[in-house]
């Protein structure tokens, strides 16, 4: 599964994007990032405030409790300032 | 009914869209062209660098646009964003909407405006005059609650 | 803050009234351009034309104008009203807003169209393809409504 | 007194304007328009709905209990039909 991650989010984490093998179990975008948090301290500071970071299962935009089953590219982002 | 959507780094035009909008129709009765523009801030600002999500932008711009068209009777839409470094007095984004109505074409531009703000995957972030790179621009609350107004 | 009124015959063009409007300045957010055009309702009108009480037409727009700047924080406000024969899909009214805020420049522009439609005195006549001279159009209850509205 | 008149208004009265001398004892637009019907038929015919011709006196639009003393320039139209 591919994740991506913009602005401070991207930042934060350090890299752009990344391939990775989500272990069983994780259904959720929530569980998703309580699992991304446990990868390291980078990932703990990009999620550090529950609620914050949005996300977008294969470019629309989901909430947390969206199943990520079948995504293909799931991604991380601060709250939009476009316009 | 056709639309024009583009996601690009260059300027744009906003009396050559207008024109492309109407030229040899005579049904539109009113046309909006809302016009976001960069600000200096007050002089602090050396310019707007606004990263965005290829794909999902265009994408995400796409399905508010198709909404617009559900909810106002449009004879014709418009909506260009840029993304990269913008200066001061440059524009940010250009939505055009055209009706028969004024009131269809105000509140179609207005709505997308909205919901542009809050839906479409663009981040702002501030280079100041000094050479420093700023904060990323935050979110506005404002901005979560005039989206919320067309619920 | 300086606005422009024009009462004129001649056709306006959009894109210079932006620029002279924007051109130079770095404090402004938002432009809204309201354009009203003359439509052929289906083919059957060759032409509007707008009889106008000369002397009145200015000084009630400058009231109007001057209203809208007391309600909105505007750094810019142009508006262009023709009279006499005007074609289908040629331009009758340009109303432009500009404020830092896209919320000022799009109420106050549909509040300036809201009150022109029902406050600036002109009145429209319908010339047909067939060579006739129509009927006067008859105002709009729901032209006052939204002019109501603002109160 | 100059008063001037517009759009079917104007057609109907057949003149664009006129200076009429009003007599002592019309204080108010309604009495005005009043007087005016009783001059000819094609007044009566411009001011037969009441209530649907409007008024502006030196260029600012006035109600028909508007008192017309000092008045230059009273006009008289149809509802509106600008923007």
């Amino acid at each position: 599964m591919k994740l991506v991650y913009f602005a401070w989010v991207r930042e934060r984490i350090g890299r752009t994007d990344e391939e990775v093998a989500v272990p069983d179990g994780i259904g959720t975008v929530a569980e998703l990032v309580r699992w991304l948090r446990g990868r390291g301290e980078e990932y703990e500071y990009a999620f550090e405030n529950e609620g914050i970071v949005r996300a977008a299962i294969d470019h629309v935009h989901v909430k947390p409790e969206a199943r990520i089953a079948g995504a293909r590219e799931i991604a991380f982002f601060p709250p939009m300032t476009g316009g | 009914m056709a639309h024009t959507i583009r996601i690009q780094a260059e300027p744009f035009d906003a009396a050559a869209e207008t024109a492309a909008l109407t030229d040899g129709r005579a049904d539109i009765g009113a046309v909006v062209a809302f016009t976001g523009l960069c600000r200096d801030e007050d002089g602090r600002l050396a310019a707007l660098e606004l990263e965005h999500y290829a794909g999902m932008a265009e994408a995400e711009i796409g399905r508010i646009a198709a909404q617009a068209q559900t909810r106002w009777n449009l004879l014709g839409l418009t909506i260009i964003h840029r993304f990269g470094k913008i200066v001061p007095g440059e524009g940010i984004v250009l939505v055009l909407t055209a009706s028969a109505s004024r009131q269809a074409a105000f509140e179609a531009a207005s709505f997308l405006m909205d919901y542009l703000k809050t839906h479409a995957p663009f981040w702002k972030r501030e280079h100041l005059k000094d050479g420093l790179v700023g904060a990323w621009v935050e979110a506005k609350e404002a901005d979560d609650r005039a989206a919320e107004r067309w619920r």
